[in-house]
Formats: C-alpha cells, sequence, structure tokens
C-alpha cells in the first residue's frame, strides 16, 4: 500500500478489499486436493519442512502448541461412537488457504500480510512486527509464529541444508505456507527470460511434487487450461461473488471449500472422500 | 577431457555464496547496507563446468537408500550443498514421488551426530584412529581367518554392493552373508514361491478393482510403499476400487479403507479359510478346487469363523460378496499375519484366496527378475539376525563384517545380540552414526552418506520393470575422514587380492568399469563409452533385460491354520506396529521425522503404547496415563493413547523408538517393542514371530499430557472432511 | 492573529514534508553515460576500501583494454548472481599476458595451487532480498536493444562508474529506497514479495 | 433513612482548604516511603520479565497457536479502560455543572493520564519485534512504506497517543491555579518547578477567562475523544470475524465497561487519599454516595449490555458464537465467567445499599471486587475465543505463564508509583475549584439567608478578601 495508493485509489483500495481480489490479477495460484486418494502419510508436510527451512521445536515446545508445520495432516474420527472406525480416519491436508478476501490481511498494522498480483497472501517476513492479529483472524489457525530464535536449533551443519531462497525467519515474526512462493519467483523469472508465460505444471509446490498419489493439484487457476482450472470447473466451485447470493457448491459435485460460508474465498478447493459401504 | 571425476569433485567442491546464504530477518535491515557478520568472503569456482552457474540449482539423479524400496531421486545442488530431494519420474518404482523418509534424506546426510573418523577400540574403549591404522588392523586380524568363521551381517544390499560383499566373502571361503531386515515381507514371499512359484509376484493395484487386504500396510511400510500408493492413486481413480483392510490395528492404510474389520489378533488366517469356504460354497471358486483343499475348508463355515475371528458372519459374507461383485480383486497378507506363530499358514490361506478368486495372472503377474543374478536384491528378515547370533553365541565366528544394519538395536530381545556379538573375536562395523552395534565394535569405519556415495541399486520389488538404479554423489564429503561403502570394500578385497583389483583406484571406477561391461548397460553402437555412462547418469536409471517367470500355481501346501491360544497371566497380544517416518527405529536422529506425527495416533516425539476403550476402561486407563506392558521377557513403560482402530485383544507399541545411542535426537526416547518379544519363531520360515509375544498391562499411577497433534478427534459438526457415498461418485464421476 | 498560528504551527511540518519529498525526488549527480530512457536510481554511498588478495586493476581491464563487463561477470545475465570469474578465466588471458607483474604472479600461484584467491565481497544485499541480475540485464540491455559494449552504463546504475577504480569500491546505497525509486521510475515491479523473500 | 447532609462544608475558610491541600503534599509518612518501595519492586518484577522475554522470545510467556494474545492485550485493555471516569468527572461533570466532582476530579484525572501510561506499555510489550515499533506510525521514508490504514492495531496507536497527549495537557492546565498556589507557598526546588509550571498565573480577570475558555474547550474536546478511544479498542475485536470477538455491541460495551471499571478505581482511591491524607473535609460522604450512585447506574448498563451481547448470541443461531458463549460458560474458564459475572452484576448492588456505601471499608473492599470483575471480563473477552474458534483442530486452552503475570503484576506498581510520586508534587485535590463550590454553595445558601432577613445577599456573607 505505498502513499500514492492511498492518495489516488482509497476508495477502489477498499471496495476491491471486500471483493477479494484487489486488482488486476497476473495469476491466481490455486489447488485442489483429492481427500478420497490423500492417505494421511505426511509425505507432503515434511516436504514442506525440507523446502521451505521450518524450524523443528523439540517435544516440550511441541507440547505447549508451538510447532510449526506450515502443512498439517489432521485427522478426524467420524464414527468415533461405534465399536470400531469402520469407515477409516478422515484425513485433511491443511496449510494457507491463500484466500481472496483474507482476514488476515486488513488487520496487519503495518501490511506485512497482503494480497499479490498472484492470488497469495505475502508474508514480508521483515517487515512483520508481530503483532499476532493476523493469526487471531484466521479461520484456519494456519499461521505460525517464532515464539524462539529457532535458526539457533539447527546443529552445524543440519543448517547447511537450508534453502537459501527463504529467509531463515528469526524471533518475533509470523510466518506460514507461501504456496512455495520461491518456486513460483524462480519459474517467472525463468518465464521472463524466454519471453513466454509460465507453463501449467511448470510451479509445483513441494507438497504437490512429493504427494505419492498426487492427491494434491497445484496451478493457476486463471488459465483456462491448467488441470486445477478445469478441476475447479468439473466440481463447479467457483471464486467467491459476494454480491450474489448464488450457492457456491453443487451438493452432487465432491468439490467444496472449507469456511465456505465465511466469504473468505480460499484458493484450496477439497474434493470430498468417497467410502463404499460394505 | 581427462578424468571426468576431477572436475567433477571440483564443481561439488562446497561454494557458499556466503556460507548457507540464509536471512535472519531478526536483524533489521540497517538504512545503509553493509554487509552481514561473517559474509565477507564471496568464493570463486576454480575451474567450473560451464552447466555449473552459481545462485542456480542443478538437479543429479540418484537413488534413495532410506528404505530398501530403491526409489529414484533427484537432488537440488546448489553453490555445491545438496539441499532438496524429489522423486526421479524416470523411476518406475516411485514415478517421481516420494516419502516422507526419502524427503528426510538430506537430514541423514547432514546429521550433527555422524561419525567422522575411524575409531577402534584399545583397552575396552573407542578411540579414533587413522582409515591406515584401522584397515592394517583389519588386514592382521582377519589374515588368518577363514572359512564360514567369517561372516557378514547386513540389511538389504543390492546392486554392486551385493556383489562387494559376495566377492569379499569369497576371498574368505565363506557363504555366511547374513541379511537382517525388521520391517519385511519373508513369508508373503515363501508362501508366494511355494504356491506360485515366484518369490516376488508383481501386484497389479491399477488393474484391481477391489483389494482386501489382511494387515498388509501397503501405503506404508510393506515392501515399496511409495509405488503402492502410485498404484493406489490409479486403483482409486475412474471406476473407483474397494479397499477392505482386515488388521488387529489400523495401520495407515487401514485409515484409507473402505471397511476397516477389526480382527481378533492372530486369527486373520482362519478369517481368510472363512471367506475361501464361503467362496466354494457359494459357487464363486474360480476353476476347479482340489478334493483336499475342500476338505481343510470344510470346517471353516462361518459361524465357527464368527467366534474365531471375532467377525459377524454377515459382514464376512459382505465381504466375499464384494470380492466377487468388485472382481479382479487382490488380497495380500502383511506384517500381522505373517507374524504370527501361524504366519506361513495363515498367508498361504490368504494366497488362496487370490487363486479362488482367478486372480492369478489378472492382478498377479510373474515377476520380472534383474538379469544379472549376483547384482539382485538380497532381501531378508529377522531370520538372519537369528542365525548370526546363535552362530556368534557358540563362539563359531573370528570376523564380523556389519554394514547396513543395527543388530544389537533391532534384533528381538531374546536374541541377546549385544553378548553374542561379544563372543565374535574380531567385529568390523561399518556405519554412518555411533550406534548401538558401532559401540559393541573392535573397528569402526565411517561412511559416505547416501548423498555422498556411490552405487547401484536393484529393487526387491521392481514392480514388473527390472531396472539398475544409480546413485552418485551430489555433493562432495562433509568429513574428509569418511569413506564410501563401496571403497572400504573394495580396500578389504585389496587386502586379499591386491591383483584382481589392482585396476581400480577407487569405487567410481570399479561401478563405471563393471557398468560400462554390463551387456546391456551401453547403448547399442555406441562406442563412447563415456557419453553412455554420463547419459546413464544423467538419466539415473538403467532398464536392463529380465528374466520373467512363469506361475505353477499349487494349493498343496495349504494347511489349516492353528487358531491362536488364550493365556490368563498376559491376556493381551503385543503388536509391535512399524510406522512409515521412523521406520524400523533407523530414522529415529532424523529431527524432521520425530516430530512429524504419526499418521493415525498423531503422537510425535516419543513412544505410546495403543490400547481400546475397552481395554482402557477394563484397567482403568485414560490416554496419557503411563502403563507397564509385561511379557515373559520383560516389561516396558510409556504412555497409553486410547482410540477405537485396535482390537480388545490387542495392545500395540510402536516400533522406532528407545535408542540407546544414536546420536541427540534418538537417544533416550521412547522404548522399543522387539525387547520384549518372546522367542517364538515361526516354524516353516525360521522368522521370527514378531506378533506373537503375549503381554499383560499394568496401570502406573503416573500420568501426563502425551504430546500429539490436534486437539480435537471429531470435526464437531464443521465441514472440514466431508464423505459422500459410492454411489454418488459413480453416478456423477466414477465412469470417467 | 490566525493565521500567525498557522504559519507558526502548521507550516513548519509541512515545509519539513513537502522539502523530505522534494529531496527523494531530487535527479541524481550525472557521473556516467545513462542508457537512453532510463531515470537512473537516486543516491551515492561513500563506500569504505575493502582489501582484496590482488588488487585488481578494474581501470585498465575497463578503461584501457575495454574489456566487457560481461566477459569477465559471464554469469551477470545468465543467473540472479553476477559472480566472481572463475580463476581459471584469469589465467586464459594471464597465462601470456604482463606475466611479470607481481599480481600476476600471485595470481598464477593460486592457479598452480589449484585454488581460487578469497576475494571480498564489495556489494551485497541483505539475505531476504532477492535480486536477479539476469532479470535486469535483460530488460535494460537485451530488450532495450541497448549496444552490448554499453553495458557498463546499465551495471553503473547501481555499481557506480567500476571503470575509474582499480579495486572496485561500493559508491551507491543499494538500499530499499534506492531500489524503490528506481522501480518506481522505470516501472519495475512494486509488489513486495518480487523482491522480498 | 435518608440522611441528608452538604456536600461541602460552607463555612470552611479557603485558607483552611490551601492548607489542607498543601499539607499532604509535605513531609511524606514512613507509610508513604514503604507504599514506594514496595511499587519499585513490583516494577523491577516487570523489568526483569520483559529482559528475559526480550532475549529469549514471547515462548516463554506460554502463547502458542492458537493463542496468540492472552493477558498482556487483557491488561492492555483494563488499563485502557481504567483511564476513562477520569474524563468523564473532569469533563462530562464539568460541562453539565455538577459541581461535587470538583473535590475528587484532580486525582481521577491523573489517574486517567497514569493508567494511559501503564496501558500504553502492553502493545509493546507483546510485539515480536518491539524494535520495529515505530512502523506503526506514518511517517515518511525512504522506503516508501506506509502503515496498514485498515488495521484497528494501527488505530490504536494513533486513538491511544492523542488520547494520551490530550488528557495530559488537560489535567496540566486544570491545574495551573493550583500551581501557582504552590508556588506562592513553596521554598526550594519546588518553588521553581512550580513557578516553571504555573506559566506565571497571576489570577488577573483576563487569565481566568482564558482558563475558562480553554478548560472548556478541552473538555469538549477531550469527551468524544475518550469515547472514541474506547470504541477503537474494541474495534481490535470486533473488526475481526472471531466468533465472540465479531459483536456489534462491542464499542458501547466496551464504554460502559471502561467507566464502570474507571469509577470503581475512583472509589478506591477516593477512601485511599480520604484516609491518608484526612479529606474528610473535601472527599465527603455525601460525594461518595453520588460517586457510587454514579458508578451503579453504570454497573447496570454493562450488565445490561452483557445480557443483550449475550442474548443477541444466543437468538442469533451462529453456531461458532453460540459455542463460544456456552464454552465460556462451560468450559475450563467457567469459573472466571462466573466470577465475573457475580464481582460486574451483583457485587454493585452494595452500592444500592445506602448503609454501605457510606461505610469506607465497606466500599474500599467493593470497589476491588468491581475492577476484579472487570479485570476477568477483559481477560474473558480475549482468551476463550482463541481457545475455541473455527478450527477444531487447533482448539487448545492455556494460562499465561509467570512472564506474563510479572509484567502484569509490575503493570499495577507501575502505576502505583506514578501516582504516588503525583500526590506529593501535585495538589491531588483541586483548591481553587473547590473554593469556587463552597463560594457557589454559599451564595446559595447566603440568598436564602437573604431573603429570609429581607437584606440583599451580596452585603451578606464573608467578603472574598482571602483569596489569592
Amino acid at each position: 500500500m505505498s502513499f500514492k495508493n492511498i492518495l489516488e485509489n482509497w476508495s477502489a483500495f477498499r471496495k476491491d478489499a471486500e471483493a477479494g481480489g484487489h486488482h488486476k490479477y497476473d495469476h491466481r495460484w490455486g489447488m485442489a486436493i483429492n481427500l478420497d486418494v490423500c492417505t494421511g502419510c505426511n509425505a507432503c508436510s515434511t516436504a514442506c519442512y525440507a523446502e521451505n527451512n521450518l524450524a523443528v521445536v523439540g517435544k516440550d515446545r511441541f507440547e505447549k502448541g508451538q510447532a510449526m508445520h506450515w502443512m498439517r495432516i489432521e485427522r478426524y474420527w467420524d464414527d468415533a461412537d461405534r465399536q470400531f472406525p469402520e469407515r477409516g480416519a478422515s484425513f485433511l491436508p491443511m496449510m494457507c488457504q491463500q484466500c481472496g478476501a483474507a482476514t488476515c490481511e486488513p488487520v496487519c498494522p503495518v501490511a506485512a500480510t497482503y494480497h499479490t498480483p498472484d492470488g497469495l497472501n505475502a508474508q514480508v517476513y521483515n517487515r512483520c512486527i508481530g503483532s499476532r492479529y493476523c493469526s487471531n483472524n484466521c479461520p484456519f489457525r494456519v499461521r505460525y509464529f517464532n515464539f524462539y530464535s529457532y535458526y539457533e536449533t539447527w546443529a552445524e551443519p543440519l543448517n547447511q541444508q537450508l534453502n537459501p531462497d527463504i529467509s531463515v525467519r528469526d524471533k518475533g515474526v509470523m510466518e506460514k505456507c507461501t504456496f512455495c512462493v520461491q518456486r513460483i519467483r524462480a519459474s517467472n523469472d525463468k518465464a521472463k527470460m524466454e519471453n513466454r508465460a509460465i507453463a501449467d505444471g511448470e510451479v509445483q509446490t513441494a507438497c504437490a511434487q512429493a504427494c505419492p498419489t498426487g492427491a494434491i493439484v497445484f496451478g493457476d487457476t486463471m488459465d483456462p487450461n491448467s488441470a486445477v482450472n478445469k478441476l475447479w470447473a468439473k466440481h463447479e466451485v467457483k471464486r467467491g461473488d459476494y454480491l450474489s447470493k448464488k450457492p457456491k457448491v453443487n451438493a452432487e459435485k465432491r468439490g467444496y471449500r472449507i469456511f465456505e460460508e465465511l466469504n473468505v474465498d480460499p484458493s484450496v478447493m477439497y474434493l470430498e472422500r468417497v467410502r463404499e459401504e460394505i | 577431457m581427462s578424468g571426468f571425476k576431477v572436475n567433477r569433485r571440483d564443481f561439488l567442491r562446497v561454494l557458499g555464496w556466503g556460507g548457507a546464504s540464509t536471512a535472519l530477518v531478526g536483524c533489521d535491515m540497517p538504512t545503509t547496507v553493509t554487509l552481514e557478520e561473517g559474509k565477507e568472503d564471496v568464493v570463486a569456482y576454480f575451474m567450473p563446468e560451464e552447466y555449473v552457474i552459481p545462485g542456480v540449482g542443478v538437479w543429479y539423479a540418484s537413488t534413495c537408500t532410506q528404505c530398501a524400496a530403491g526409489c529414484g531421486i533427484h537432488g537440488r545442488v546448489r553453490e555445491g550443498r545438496a539441499l532438496k530431494l524429489e522423486g526421479n519420474p524416470e523411476s518406475v518404482i516411485n514415478r517421481g514421488k516420494t516419502c516422507m523418509m526419502g524427503q528426510a534424506g538430506v537430514q541423514a546426510h547432514y546429521n550433527p551426530d555422524r561419525l567422522t573418523q575411524p575409531l577402534m577400540r584399545e583397552g575396552g574403549a573407542l578411540k579414533p584412529a587413522s582409515w591406515e591404522v584401522a584397515l592394517k588392523k583389519i588386514a592382521e586380524k582377519t589374515a588368518s581367518a577363514n572359512g564360514d568363521r567369517v561372516a557378514w551381517l547386513s540389511g538389504a544390499v543390492s546392486g554392486h554392493q551385493a556383489v562387494l560383499i559376495n566377492d569379499v566373502l569369497n576371498t574368505f571361503g565363506s557363504k555366511q552373508h547374513f541379511v537382517h531386515e525388521t520391517i519385511h515381507a519373508s513369508v508373503w514371499q515363501a508362501v508366494a514361491r511355494d504356491m506360485l512359484g515366484d518369490a516376488q509376484p508383481v501386484l497389479r493395484m491399477d488393474k484391481a478393482k477391489s483389494i482386501l487386504s489382511f494387515g498388509a500396510d501397503f501405503l506404508g511400510t510393506w515392501q515399496s510403499p511409495v509405488h503402492f500408493a502410485t498404484q493406489y492413486a490409479k486403483f482409486r481413480s475412474g471406476k473407483r476400487g474397494v479397499l477392505i483392510q482386515v488388521e488387529p490395528k489400523m495401520s495407515l492404510t487401514g485409515g484409507s479403507a473402505d471397511a476397516w474389520v477389526a480382527v481378533r489378533p492372530g486369527t486373520e488366517g482362519i478369517l481368510a479359510l472363512g471367506i475361501a469356504q464361503n467362496l466354494v460354497k457359494r459357487g464363486w471358486a474360480k476353476g476347479e478346487v482340489p478334493a483336499k483343499l475342500k476338505e481343510v475348508l470344510a470346517k471353516y463355515e462361518l459361524g465357527m469363523v464368527a467366534n474365531a475371528t471375532g467377525v459377524a458372519g454377515d459382514r464376512i459374507q459382505r465381504i466375499t460378496a464384494a470380492l466377487k461383485d468388485h472382481a479382479p480383486s487382490l488380497v495380500l497378507a502383511g506384517a500381522p499375519v505373517e507374524g504370527g506363530e501361524n504366519g506361513y499358514d495363515a498367508v498361504s490361506a490368504v494366497m488362496l484366496l487370490n487363486i479362488l478368486l482367478g486372480n492369478i495372472g489378472q492382478t498377479i503377474e510373474p515377476a520380472a527378475q534383474f538379469a544379472e543374478a549376483r547384482m539382485q536384491a538380497r532381501s531378508g528378515g529377522t531370520r538372519g539376525a537369528l542365525e548370526f547370533s546363535k552362530l556368534a553365541a557358540a563362539k563359531k565366528l573370528d570376523v564380523a563384517f556389519i554394514s547396513h544394519a543395527n543388530p544389537v538395536y533391532h534384533a528381538p530381545g531374546f536374541m541377546k545380540m549385544k553378548d553374542a556379538m561379544a563372543n565374535v573375536g574380531f567385529k568390523v562395523v561399518m556405519t554412518q552414526f555411533p550406534d548401538e552395534t558401532a559401540m559393541q565394535a573392535d573397528v569402526v569405519l565411517p561412511l559416505y552418506s547416501a548423498i555422498e556415495d556411490w552405487g547401484t541399486h536393484v529393487a526387491a520389488y521392481n514392480g514388473g520393470v527390472a531396472t539398475l538404479s544409480f546413485q552418485q554423489p551430489l555433493m562432495e564429503p562433509l568429513y574428509k575422514d569418511t569413506r564410501g561403502f563401496g571403497d572400504v570394500a573394495l580396500s578389504l578385497l585389496k587386502q586379499r587380492k591386491p591383483k584382481e583389483y589392482a585396476a581400480f583406484n577407487d569405487y567410481y571406477a570399479y561401478l563405471k568399469a563393471s557398468v560400462s561391461n554390463m551387456p546391456a548397460a551401453v547403448a547399442k553402437g555406441d562406442k563412447n563409452k563415456d557419453a553412455a555412462w554420463n547419459a546413464l547418469l544423467q538419466k539415473g536409471v538403467l532398464e536392463t533385460k529380465a528374466t520373467v517367470g512363469k506361475f505353477k500355481v499349487n494349493t498343496a501346501t495349504v494347511a489349516a491354520v492353528a487358531d491362536v491360544s488364550a493365556d490368563v497371566q498376559f491376556p493381551y497380544r503385543l503388536l509391535p506396529s512399524a510406522r512409515l517416518g521412523l521406520w524400523d527405529g533407523r530414522h529415529a536422529n532424523s529431527p524432521w521425522l520425530q516430530e512429524s506425527p504419526d499418521q493415525i495416533s498423531k503422537v510425535v516425539w516419543g513412544s505410546w503404547v495403543e490400547m481400546h476403550p475397552v481395554t482402557a476402561a477394563k484397567l482403568g486407563v485414560k490416554s496419557g496415563d503411563y502403563v507397564r506392558v509385561t511379557s515373559a521377557q520383560g516389561s516396558l513403560e510409556a504412555q497409553a493413547y486410547v482410540f477405537n482402530g485396535i482390537h480388545p485383544e490387542a495392545i500395540a507399541v510402536p516400533l522406532g523408538q528407545g535408542h540407546q545411542e544414536y546420536g541427540r535426537y534418538a537417544k533416550g526416547l521412547g522404548v522399543n517393542p522387539y525387547a520384549i518379544l518372546n522367542p517364538v519363531i515361526e516354524k516353516k520360515t525360521g522368522e521370527v514371530a514378531a506378533y506373537a509375544t503375549r503381554v499383560s498391562v499394568t496401570k502406573l499411577d503416573k500420568s501426563a499430557r502425551l504430546v500429539h497433534m490436534g486437539s480435537s478427534d471429531t470435526q464437531m459438526g464443521r465441514k472440514l472432511v466431508s464423505t459422500i457415498p459410492a454411489t454418488v461418485y459413480r453416478r456423477t464421476e466414477g465412469e470417467a | 492573529m490566525f493565521y500567525k498560528h498557522v504559519c507558526k504551527l502548521v507550516l513548519p511540518p509541512v515545509l519539513m514534508f513537502v522539502s523530505l519529498l522534494l529531496i527523494s525526488g531530487a535527479p541524481a549527480r550525472a557521473e556516467l553515460a545513462v542508457p537512453p530512457g532510463v531515470t537512473p536510481p537516486v543516491g551515492t554511498h561513500a563506500g569504505e576500501d575493502v582489501p582484496q588478495p590482488i588488487e585488481f586493476p578494474h581501470d585498465i581491464h575497463v578503461n584501457i583494454n575495454k574489456i566487457n563487463c560481461m566477459y569477465c561477470h559471464t554469469y551477470a545475465r545468465r543467473s540472479k548472481v553476477a559472480g566472481i570469474p572463475p580463476t581459471s578465466k584469469c589465467m586464459g588471458c594471464h597465462k601470456m599476458i604482463a606475466t611479470d607483474k607481481p599480481r600476476i604472479q600471485k595470481l598464477t600461484e593460486y592457479f598452480t595451487k589449484k585454488e581460487s584467491p578469497k576475494w571480498k565481497k564489495v556489494h551485497d544485499v541483505p539475505d531476504f532480498v532477492h535480486f536477479s541480475h539476469e532479470r535486469h540485464i535483460k530488460k535494460f540491455v537485451f530488450d532495450a536493444d541497448l549496444p552490448v559494449e554499453n553495458v557498463e552504463q546499465v551495471c553503473g546504475l547501481c555499481h557506480g562508474e567500476i571503470k575509474a577504480m582499480t579495486v572496485a569500491k561500493k559508491n551507491k546505497p543499494l538500499t530499499m529506497g534506492f531500489c524503490r525509486r528506481c522501480h518506481e521510475a522505470n516501472g519495475g515491479p512494486g509488489d513486495c514479495w518480487k523482491c522480498h523473500k | 433513612m435518608h440522611v441528608n447532609e452538604k456536600d461541602i462544608n460552607e463555612q470552611i475558610r479557603w485558607a483552611q482548604i490551601n492548607a489542607d491541600v498543601l499539607r499532604s503534599m509535605e513531609n511524606p509518612r514512613p507509610a508513604y516511603w514503604v507504599a514506594v518501595a514496595v511499587c519499585i519492586a513490583m516494577v523491577s518484577c516487570a523489568v526483569l520479565a520483559e529482559i528475559y522475554q526480550y532475549n529469549t522470545g514471547l515462548g516463554v510467556t506460554n502463547l502458542n497457536n492458537p493463542h496468540m494474545w492472552d493477558m498482556y492485550i487483557a491488561t492492555f485493555v483494563f488499563w485502557i479502560g481504567m483511564s476513562h471516569s477520569g474524563t468523564l468527572l473532569s469533563a462530562i461533570l464539568h460541562i453539565i455543572h455538577a459541581d461535587w466532582r470538583k473535590p475528587i476530579y484532580r486525582f481521577a484525572e491523573a489517574m486517567t493520564t497514569f493508567s494511559l501510561m501503564t496501558a500504553g506499555f502492553f502493545p509493546m510489550i507483546h510485539l515480536g519485534r518491539i524494535w520495529n515499533l515505530y512502523w506503526v506510525l506514518p511517517y515518511v521514508s525512504d522506503r516508501g512504506v506506509w502503515p496498514n490504514f485498515r488495521s484497528p492495531l494501527a488505530w490504536d496507536a494513533f486513538a491511544i497517543s492523542t488520547y494520551l497527549s490530550a488528557s495530559a495537557v488537560f489535567l496540566f492546565i486544570g491545574m495551573i491555579p493550583d500551581l501557582a498556589i504552590c508556588r506562592d507557598n513553596a521554598k526550594g526546588w519546588r518553588k521553581t518547578l512550580y513557578t516553571t509550571l504555573s506559566l506565571g498565573w497571576r489570577g488577573d480577570d483576563r487569565q481566568w477567562r482564558n482558563f475558562r475558555k480553554t478548560y472548556m474547550l478541552l473538555a469538549c474536546f477531550l469527551i468524544p475523544l475518550a469515547v472514541s478511544v474506547h470504541s477503537i479498542v474494541s474495534a481490535d475485536f470486533a473488526m475481526s470475524i472471531m466468533p465472540g470477538w465479531h459483536v456489534t455491541t462491542f464499542p458501547p460495551y466496551f464504554v460502559a465497561g471502561a467507566l464502570y471499571s474507571g469509577c470503581a478505581a475512583i472509589i478506591t482511591l477516593f477512601v485511599i487519599l480520604r484516609y491518608f491524607f484526612r479529606f474528610e473535609e473535601y472527599m465527603t460522604t455525601a460525594i461518595m454516595e453520588k460517586t457510587c450512585k454514579l458508578t451503579f447506574a453504570i454497573a447496570m448498563v454493562w450488565t445490561y449490555l452483557n445480557l443483550i451481547e449475550f442474548a443477541s448470541t444466543w437468538y442469533g443461531h451462529n453456531i461458532y458464537d453460540k459455542e463460544v458463549l456456552i464454552y465460556k460458560a462451560t468450559g475450563p474458564y467457567a469459573w472466571i465467567f462466573w466470577t465475573m459475572i457475580f464481582c460486574g452484576s451483583v457485587a454493585p448492588f452494595a452500592l444500592a445499599i445506602q448503609k454501605w456505601r457510606r461505610h469506607m471499608p465497606t466500599m474500599f473492599v467493593v470497589s476491588l471486587l468491581l475492577n476484579l470483575g472487570m479485570y476477568f471480563e477483559r481477560w474473558m473477552i480475549v482468551a476463550p475465543t482463541l481457545s475455541m474458534a473455527y478450527e477444531p483442530h487447533q482448539f487448545y486452552m492455556m494460562y499465561g505463564s509467570i512472564v506474563q503475570w510479572a509484567i502484569v503484576f509490575g503493570s499495577f506498581g507501575w502505576f502505583g508509583l506514578l501516582f504516588l510520586i503525583f500526590v506529593k508534587i501535585f495538589p491531588s485535590v483541586s483548591m481553587y475549584e473547590v473554593k469556587e463550590m463552597v463560594f457557589h454553595r454559599r451564595r446559595h445558601l447566603d440568598h436564602e439567608t437573604a431573603v429570609k432577613f429581607g437584606r440583599r445577599a451580596r452585603d451578606a456573607g464573608t467578603p472574598a478578601t482571602d483569596t489569592h
């Protein structure tokens, strides 16, 4: 939000902020996660640790609830009342949903988290002052705060594995899933060097790339030919349109977005789990 | 260019643009940027390859050694540091995918607790020594040893490493190569060999429309998890297949099952026979059913089976019907079945289902074995360790080489591996970490990590395509006093047969020579071996000629399955369940894998005791309470985790923890259920019946919050994970 | 009366504010030919001397020998880092050229020892900044059809008049403001995440 | 029984007033020094805790995901609230000419300023990177970045700083005539101090006229400011989408709560000052009664707003809001919730009983109870919503660590310290306004007598000779 912006486009700025996307998008990166083939194996979350310099907090701090897994697999029992969970467990990969009308953005006092032209919720680490309001206002609770200087915990030579394309966050900074923005940035630079647009599948998040069953599909939801966009279309999940109240999810289709009713317009579509009656 | 290797080593040299070049946003940016602390130097390349560009990551193909599955990987290297591992799309095993353990491969490499120099035992204690001294010691100690008084204990090995081990033993005239793997499918393989004539049949889940799995955790820990996961994805797509998981404790695979059937532990075989009987009775059995078989099946009618297994009769019928309706099917048996005292018979019963359902040739195809027998995978189970410990205890071993294995930790307690090894004259341990076994050695030789070393791998289960998968260094060794396994093996060979191996000044040379001389290796008509070799390394995998076998179906070995005996003193059956992640405990020293929770219980950083609410109520135990699990062999203490994904007669304690050594992240954390296993041996295969131990549980008056991820076990009315019946799925997209 | 108060209380801050804006927008001291159509970034910085293992004379190479920047800093157009030329590259010429000079002899020593001199960093941006040389070179040289021999003008935008120096010295601030003003003037991305990682 | 007594004895001599008030500012007793020592000890606890937290990271506060805020914010809201009643007494009651406020508004006004000075610390302490605090303020910078003007936290920064400066000025302006009195009676360093501060106050008509204008002007400016400040603080919660935070009635609710806790605090300090400085002459039971009545009224308003919040949640049928409400009342925090209800809505009825509200010790205890309730209210607003919002995977409960407690504890010490220093350096009872009060009462009284004896009021009564 530059000074120019305040002076000239204040009204536009406000309107668009409500409407979810605050300017002309170059891309709108999104995901589709098929819960029917997600086996909850944790490959994605470990891949995320490896890609994004995530801190390992250790047993005590994990117990305190200070763990830093940007991508976590939630496990629910749907029939806890029966003697046995006869339909298996329900696994839910949960990471930042990169909402189009993110609730974390307007509350940051220093605009350290904002909406990029790529449709991402940026988190600018070195602008963050750690007021933590964004986390309080996140319905998905997917923002993680550096409660300690975790970089001290990378025992030599573990620190040599750290990815130089992302900062290592120091204490007092909020962090979260970025849809592997460093990979997006790299492909973007590459594409620009070759005077072309980013091809579908050229950018893959670490989780999508690792997922053994290919449950996670990542891509540009604005690109009509992208795999992810086709999935969104097939399951009739649309970006939130806030003025008309027409239903966004077709009951027959498996696509849905979590907490749709909050109108935060998540960029992650989940496909319902399927179960056979035996 | 003279010597590809020299240049290669040069550009692999660590050239950090200012060390790790990772920013701490904590240090706020001054108005005028000055150089950051310790980042004053900028290192220039000496003579780089033209494709090496600072600031640009280069991907090299290699092979994952985190487990024996042999997935192909790509390693991202920047400024000489290996940063990230991804799957190699060229590999038929994993098709560009990885599991969590593969992702953590870099932490096995950068682990702060690696051995950095050889150790030698002097006056009882292990003291640092130089390679020369260590090798000299080995030379003189092994000079006189010969014949079967020399043994080599290893984990699953294949490719040229297997060849070298074999060659080393040959120089002694010994045949004693024992292979020890805690997580194995030996019984399954034995049964397959006897009933199908093929130890490693190819399982085509992508073709199957239904899978009935008796405790086979093929998504987690069974044979080749990533491969099966990719197959599973195909199995679930299109006309979605049905997965029925029958097991005493919910495994990762059980979590994804359409129907998860809790069976009384140890009676899976009976259930299998029950289903078989049901098939035959309802005339759904394909092909001719031998009379002998009929009479075996005769007594397994519903009522009796239902009583024995605790699975309701109508449920058994519905399962049978499901298998028939969703043909072709695939029936598997995993650890809980194989690990029973009646393991062989139980698995035979399961395999029989495949035969009766006509899956042979449909979803089960003959294996395509790697052409060169010497390089085929040496996979094994716990039998190897058992035999080794017996020999050792009987003072029948003068020299023991141990590599790729940590038997002192992994072997069940009753083998008393530690004491047994004390009776071995001279023990050489080749390892990367100061593990329990290394602590018992006379000489410890520190090895390269998988990311620093050369090698070739042949997968034990190859998914029907025989390939040789290459392992090449992604970066310079971190520690100059470590060496590659191949190099060590070669120097052992050179000690015995200097002339034969003089040509190879290191493992790389040996490998290159022998691969280039493999008939299938060099592309046809290509005279330039260097080019072919570089192309190979770039691709990472080499498809080779395969010998495809034929099935010889035989049901003669199918016999009645003995029921498990009840026991008053030890009312529960102990399930030492394996888990994708820590695996058998070899990854307990990886912070990532310790911190990423168990997929089902979501517990991190420790051990726990799983029990059913019914059991818990009987014992007055809540989650978090400490309990003591006692077997005839001993007892262990851990916190209880109460959930209903386990049979009330079973108590599950996961593998992976309870290390006495093995570095800062693993040491002194949790317990190892193998320590209290009863000495039950499966008769027909000689494997340890790991799931046949009976235990009693007592509550201790100590309780703490069980450190696990997530607070609520239910969705509390939110639409987080929503489920639709398969009928709807079929109507909307099933036909796609 | 009222106006007096206004003048007393209101004007000074306003003036201060305006002047700040003006300063930030003031034109640069012309020190080096600026590529056509480019508004150069504003600001100078008195960099201190950086003692190098071999005091490399940029002036001789650029001024006298007219060697193109990208001949040695060859990675600049292929990577985000410009890179220090590999030692082998130096020896490419200095096997025969000026071998009698003490500096060159020093260099040769390094080369025979098969190692590179421990060069010291002169220009650096904090590690939480993503700066790509190749993108800038492309925009200002190749896309702008600037004759490649004039590339020094582009390099000069951020590195100053290197050819006037022997050992390189930092003479531009390379602060966020420095980058931002140039981006605003020349249509560079204004999105935080394009540069901050 | 109904006691009909005067707010103040209008026969009191003005020299007497000066003497009494000035006496309160001189030779402190041992008890005073003990109090100071205690406060300093408390503050140093907080300082140590903060140093530890600063060096180690916020993890030492037991905060976690989802509990990113806890006692720091609750305490912040508490102190902000505390500040409001000062404005209520000094400004609102001033413009409505409720002259019974005159003897007690000064310390209330001081309380306002000091509690703001205390509150101001907490947003800083709770920051992850306190050293970048200034980024919240809009300043022209080379980087061309600005605070996010949509964020309630940024508004907080503006609102609080404005309110603090305004109320400080208001306090000072209101003291000028008294400072002049002090000046005339002081010696040594006090002399120089008061001389500077009293800005050459001579008490001539023009000064008085300007003074009154300025004072009234500031009062009018301060009232909307006070209301807006706490509305903005409430926006920190109301602007979010979290169940239990996203409540429309929060602004009035917060303002009511603020006035409530403030008045309670006034009662507490009233009792203390009256006892230690023997201000029985000025802080009379009659004034106490009026204060109590005012507090009681506000308490009822607060209770009412509480009830409609519950009602709207209950009948609003928003599953998430309802869950949080039920969780508050029945969950692990229930004991806090019910204590809050008791202290906030039941305890105030003690104020309705005349016998009790005339009994200072009782009032002292009651007022403390009320403030306890109000502190719990603030905490109940912050914590339970975080423990239980939308994502069931992240439902945790937690209590603050010793570090948080130390800092919160220390903040009371800090407030006490400031107040203790104040009462010894500045007149904690407004002398000139008490005189006004007395004067008016006397005029009023004299008028009555005059009518009785058929004489003109001006001749009657004591001529105002012994003023300054």
